[in-house]
């Protein structure tokens, strides 16, 4: 994160012209690989949320995707029966995710751990049976659509400017966390994650606190959703399961728990990792006759993934990427030395 | 008006833990500016005591006062809130975290920025992070001479190091009220010696109460101006060090090594 | 790991996948490999089996071979939409063959107004299917709703008083049902609904719903769900007392594995069969063993066969532009646009006895069913192809 | 009333299976304190490893059933030998994720072998079924309702009683005491994954031979959770109790209160029920409570 030190402003502007020059870089590609980087971006604001409740407070959460789910239902509601502009409605549905999120917090106030996580299912089970049976408001299991707002006469959902409205909001994202976090309830979530009675005894609100986080994460979750919601333009349950809830908590795992970067690595890495194991698996072809062996080792490899970096390199991608920062700029000062030295 | 003048009053506190009685209709009066020890052997009851004080423990019976205000329906949060201050027996630092954001979550309570301007972190919070530094800097750091260690994770300091910082995050809310857990066990000679020097600057210098339990009696005899005794969850003895040296009932428990030493 | 990350990125920018080249007619089929309904997805290497059959036996049409590109879209409506993208900016294929109803939904502006690209959907759901609106929308056979209607009739004609729905708490169960329900299908009948049982897709045990249904005794259950968990509902309904033969499933529990799996606890079991079975004795079978022989066939069905015949379909529309043409590709939006005019015009089209004549005017290529019952451990057929009105 | 009565005897006798898994999860987690989200897909390949030696191979049933709890208990050990001892001291949230990874290795690999279809699951018990108050309970039923008694019943004695079964009390409650005491923890550890694969084996075969045989089978290692909790993660007749409780619930909430709310709500009664518990009873009906020191 060292970039966002000002001697460092050059990087913004690398970091700009990348991100402006980039879709004009993929030739026949550009819809597709968007696509991905749209969602990968969305993944990042996801993730970034749950990476405060679980990197940052150590509470496992197994409902971010319901959350998530509660914030494409607010837009979703908000935009076709209300038919409010996005400028209100991804707001909105941070604000109302945040408040199912508080709700969804307050067993944390006698529970903790594996406890806690397994509240957090039965979070996620129940929104899934609400969004399936408010029928009134969600439609059920047809789910609602909502035909996206235009932006100079383009739909939003169209993946060149939803691109260029996306990507900056996960930048914003990124940044804020790293804001909070060096703020007095940045090292509120991290005492409590450390040691949750000492923190409780030397003055913090540890209950308080742990909701503030859920607030936070789950307003996150929300305009994830919201965003999700703008883009495949149809909702329904079954997009918002538990198996989605994990892909998070492995983005937040692969990326590193506890870091400001994690989950941008992480969202990348778990959005990509598919579409290599589909690109190698087509090259495999002819030895895999059976089609399905791509889903299976797309499983095996993102199990393996989860297990080894778990045992390995528990810290995830970011620590990996400023160990090689460390080694290069070691690297460069003994070559300046040696310089130095004729 | 006999209240006002006492800091801390325990009235016949009883603590249970299931058949076991760990505290006995105990009851103590700490008056304000001295340094009251409480001494005993091992499992006294002297450590739940004070985890009763900051709430840790709920007392089965009998009340707290503190500044004339009955604090024992308090959670321990509030109970730091009120000017109630503590180190730990075997340190509760966070271990992952750095000696400054350690000590910078002694003063949680005095921050006043939510998490939304934290977010934005622009003039308030901002403002408001970088005092905190300068004034922890100025008022804690030198003073237990840890500014040379301030960026260093607590979890790679020696154990002597740690017990300053823990006393450190103690300082930091500048409570009026302030308990040691026994802050010198474990620690060599001149490391001893610099932590009595600190204790007796922090009553001068800040006047603040200290409530001290410690099983070392050189250092008991030098700092305290009052001590009491507990044995099997009971006060057995209270008053002037040299008095309490002298109680016979005292000798008994500590027979083997007496106080000629200290 | 560094390293292995970079790669990542290089390859899924770099060699994001086989283009087409000159004289390739790349064909997008996507279904559900993996995920609930897998047992049915025969009808997706159908499609991708009978290009290739193509390819081999008269190498290709008129001298272009097809490129079939089999991908999965685990009945997941945002892995449905990126496999889509994929297909049609990568891929750059001419037509789609698409799954799940949800799917389909989410994609009915990229199909008709982006991206104008010709869809056959596998699912038979009523909610896709308006020649005005989607107009690149395609199916080939009854709605769900049609065959609600079709085996509603047939009860009625046995005398059947009251009925019951089953279903699972997911879009291809729930929503067909309500449809037929708001049609007034039932009434209209003269049969009155006692129950519309919901149950979880993914529940192992369905004892507790097969106890209401004891209690209620419709005449008739109507189960609009896959063969997995018919399976759990006839079971159960053995378990409780409840005779199979009250039970009528949808075309997707056409399914020789209930039997198989059931026994005799499946006997008189019904189901609805909108196109051949696998093995029936009609031109379209001698394709398939043909290409049998050389190839191992992932799924020995009728959704295997449903698959051929939708390979046949996309064949036959393809040459017929071509034929248009004079055996050069255009342009592939325009393309793509002749595809689905041709598509319109097919009329009473013979998929060598693999389905009814289609005609595909309303975008439906046939609405016709009959209805096939477990007997001595097999289906055979008890009725000829009712259609409906 | 009638009906009453039917719901019951369905419940419980499916909720004999849930108990059986979740024993097997309590048992780990009482001997090494980790939550084992892999005890379904334990079960998934168990059944279509027996699967495959009895209609593939041709092997016996005795036999194959015999060689398939082998290959269960290796698996079981390769997991705790490979895996999670390099996880030991690690934090409970890494625990319970890695064996999430594990869920998601053993699903693929089924789904790599075995495809994901539906397989009919050979019969192993006798085809008669016991006529129980309307209900017609398939022996399969039975036999998982006498399993999961009989395995109660023997690890309540094998605790109480046996060396080995004090050991891994033992070595659950002070990993470092146990070891100083002489006690191989590893040995310990080893035993219990190996045994609690078998029993995860067993109820999947059950399961299979009950409904078809599927890879969506190891969806049973979430529902255990309501089980456990409600049993309280570290009490093997609660887990048992448990099963059964869940089970009762299930079938109740299906036939009587599905019909009022709509949808399928059976499939969440049980964690309402989990939620409403942990409100009330932070450590489950028969859980043991642990205290904080400082």
């Amino acid at each position: 994160m060292k970039c966002f030190k000002t001697r460092h402003c050059a990087y913004y502007f690398i970091f700009v012209g990348i991100f402006l020059l980039f879709p004009f870089s993929l030739f026949k590609y550009t819809n597709y690989v968007l696509f991905l980087v749209n969602m990968g971006a969305i993944g990042v604001i996801g993730a970034s949320g749950l990476n405060i409740l679980k990197g940052y407070t150590g509470v496992i959460s197994l409902s971010q995707a319901a959350f998530m789910g509660v914030g494409a239902y607010t837009v979703a509601i908000l935009s076709t029966k209300e038919g409010l502009p996005f400028w209100i409605n991804l707001p909105a549905a941070g604000a109302i995710t945040a408040i199912v999120g508080v709700v969804a917090g307050t067993p944390s106030l006698r529970l903790k751990g594996f406890y806690l996580a397994m509240a957090t299912l039965a979070t996620q089970f129940l929104l899934e049976y609400v969004f399936k049976n408010w029928e009134s408001m969600t439609r059920g299991v047809q789910g609602l659509f909502i035909t996206p707002p235009q932006i100079f006469r383009v739909h939003m959902n169209n993946d060149w400017v939803f691109y260029f409205f996306v990507v900056p909001l996960a930048f914003v994202a990124v940044l804020c966390t790293r804001n909070l976090l060096r703020t007095k309830v940045g090292r509120a979530f991290t005492a409590i994650r450390d040691r949750d009675i000492a923190a409780e005894l030397i003055g913090i609100n540890v209950f308080k606190y742990k909701l503030i986080s859920f607030a936070i994460s789950s307003f996150y979750a929300g305009v994830a959703g919201g965003l999700w919601c703008y883009y495949m333009t149809i909702i329904n349950p079954e997009a918002f399961t538990l198996l989605v809830s994990i892909d998070y908590i492995a983005m937040v795992i692969v990326g590193g728990m506890g870091t400001i970067m994690g989950p941008v690595y992480g969202a990348i890495f778990i959005i990509l990792l598919p579409e290599f194991i589909q690109r190698v698996m087509e090259v495999l072809q002819p030895i895999f006759r059976m089609t399905y062996t791509f889903e299976a080792f797309k499983h095996i490899v993102f199990g393996f993934t989860i297990v080894i970096f778990l045992m390995f390199e528990p810290k995830g991608l970011s620590e990996i990427f400023s160990r090689m920062g460390r080694r290069i700029a070691k690297w460069r000062r003994k070559e300046v030395r040696e310089k130095g030295g004729y | 008006m006999e209240i006002a003048q006492h800091h801390l009053e325990v009235h016949n506190l009883s603590l249970y833990f299931g058949g076991v009685q760990a505290l006995n209709r105990v009851d103590l009066k700490v008056k304000k500016g001295i340094v009251f020890s409480l001494i005993g052997p091992n499992g006294a009851g002297k450590t739940s005591l004070i985890n009763c004080i900051s709430k840790f423990y709920i007392p089965h019976e009998g009340k707290i006062i503190f500044n004339g205000r009955e604090i024992t329906p308090l959670r321990p949060y509030e109970v730091a809130r009120c000017g109630i201050s503590r180190t730990f027996q075997n340190i509760e630092l966070f271990k992952g975290m750095t000696v400054l954001d350690n000590i910078k979550l002694g003063r949680h309570n005095h921050l006043r920025s939510g998490p939304l301007a934290g977010m934005i972190y622009w003039g308030k919070a901002k403002r408001e992070e970088e005092e905190l530094e300068t004034f922890l800097d100025r008022e804690i750091l030198d003073f237990l001479g840890l500014t040379p260690i301030k960026h260093r994770v607590v979890a790679t300091l020696p154990y002597g190091l740690q017990k300053r910082v823990d006393l450190a995050r103690a300082l930091s809310p500048k409570p009026e009220f302030l308990i040691l857990d026994e802050p010198v066990a474990g620690m060599n000679r001149e490391e001893r010696q610099d932590m009595m020097k600190h204790i007796l600057e922090i009553k001068t210098v800040w006047g603040l109460t200290i409530f001290l339990i410690e099983h070392d009696m050189e250092v008991v005899m030098n700092v305290s101006d009052s001590i009491a005794v507990m044995n099997f969850g009971e006060k057995i003895a209270e008053g002037k060090p040299e008095a309490v040296k002298k109680n016979p009932e005292v000798i008994r428990i500590y027979l083997g090594h007496s106080f000629t030493e200290g | 790991m560094k390293k292995l990350f970079r790669f990542l990125v290089l390859v899924s920018l770099g060699l994001v996948a086989i283009s087409a080249h000159a004289g390739e007619i790349p064909v997008g089929i996507y279904g559900t490999l993996t995920g609930t309904d897998v047992d049915v997805n025969g009808m997706s290497y159908g499609p991708k089996d009978y290009l290739t059959y193509v390819n081999e036996k008269f190498g290709g049409v008129m001298g272009h071979k097809y490129v079939p590109i089999l991908l999965d879209g685990k009945n997941s409506i945002p892995e449905e939409v990126k496999v889509f993208k994929r297909l049609v900016d990568v891929d750059k294929v001419v037509v789609v063959n698409g799954w799940s109803t949800g799917g389909t939904k989410a994609l009915r502006d990229q199909i008709n107004i982006l991206v104008k690209i010709p869809f056959q959907a596998q699912s038979f759901s009523i909610d896709v299917l308006d020649p005005v609106k989607y107009p690149y929308i395609f199916l080939m056979g009854p709605t769900y709703e049609d065959q609600v209607l079709i085996a509603l009739e047939w009860a009625k004609q046995k005398g059947a008083k009251t009925i019951a729905f089953l279903h699972a708490d997911i879009e291809y169960g729930r929503a067909p049902v309500r449809n037929a329900m708001e049609q007034k299908i039932p009434e209209k009948l003269g049969l009155k609904v006692l129950a519309d049982i919901e149950y979880a897709g993914v529940s192992l045990d369905l004892t507790p719903q097969l106890l209401r249904i004891k209690e209620l005794n419709p005449d008739y259950v109507y189960i609009q769900d896959s063969a997995g968990n018919t399976i759990k509902i006839l079971r159960d309904a053995a378990k409780v007392g409840v005779p199979a033969s009250k039970f009528f499933g949808n075309n997707y529990n056409f399914q020789h594995i209930i039997p198989g799996t059931l026994g005799k606890d499946a006997e008189g079991f019904k189901a609805l069969q909108v196109n051949a079975d696998w093995g029936a004795n009609i031109p379209m079978m001698k394709e398939i063993e043909e290409f049998a022989k050389k190839h191992e066939i992932a799924k020995k069905d009728a959704y295997y066969t449903k698959g051929w015949a939708q390979g046949k379909i996309i064949h036959e529309v393809v040459s017929r532009v071509l034929k248009k043409t004079g055996g050069k590709i255009p342009e592939i939006g325009q393309f793509r646009t002749m595809i689905r005019d041709e598509w319109v015009n097919l009329e009473n089209f013979d998929t060598g006895g693999g389905t009814p004549p289609l005609t595909y005017k309303n975008h439906q290529g046939h609405s016709e069913a009959r209805i096939v019952e477990i007997k001595g451990g097999k289906f055979v057929t008890i009725s000829d192809w009712i259609k409906t009105q | 009333m009638e009906l009453l009565v039917q719901v019951m005897i369905a419940g419980i006798t499916i909720g004999s299976i849930y108990s059986l898994i979740a024993i097997g999860v309590v048992l780990i987690f009482k001997s090494s304190g980790v939550i084992n989200f892999a005890q379904g897909s334990m079960a998934m390949i168990g059944a279509f490893i027996a699967y495959s030696f009895v209609t593939q191979l041709g092997v016996p049933i005795v036999f194959s059933l015999l060689i398939t709890f082998l290959i269960a208990a290796a698996i079981g050990i390769v997991i705790e030998r490979f895996v999670l001892r390099y996880l030991t001291g690690a934090s409970l949230l890494s625990i319970i994720i890695v064996t999430l990874g594990i869920t998601f290795i053993m699903d693929g690999g089924a789904l790599a072998v075995w495809g994901s279809s539906n397989f009919t699951f050979p019969k192993l018990f006798p085809a008669f079924s016991l006529e129980l108050g309307g209900i017609k309970v398939p022996s399969v039923y039975l036999w998982s309702f006498i399993t999961a008694m009989v395995l109660l019943v023997i690890f309540l004695l094998f605790f109480k009683y046996s060396k080995m079964g004090l050991a891994m009390r033992a070595s659950a409650d002070n990993q470092k005491v146990a070891i100083a005491l002489g006690i191989s923890s590893r040995k310990v550890l080893s035993l219990t994954w190996i045994i609690a694969s078998i029993v995860a084996t067993g109820g999947g075969i059950l399961l299979a031979s009950i409904s078809a045989l599927h890879v969506n089978l190891s969806y049973i290692g979430l529902i255990v959770f309501p089980v456990i909790i409600i049993g309280g993660l570290d009490s093997i007749a609660g887990a048992t109790v448990g099963g059964l409780i869940v089970g009762v619930l299930e079938a109740i909430s299906g036939v009587y209160i599905a019909p009022h709310l709509g949808g399928a709500f059976q499939q969440v009664a049980a964690y309402l029920l989990l939620l409403i518990i942990l409100m009330v009873k932070p450590y489950g009906l028969f859980g043991a409570k642990t205290i904080e020191r400082l």
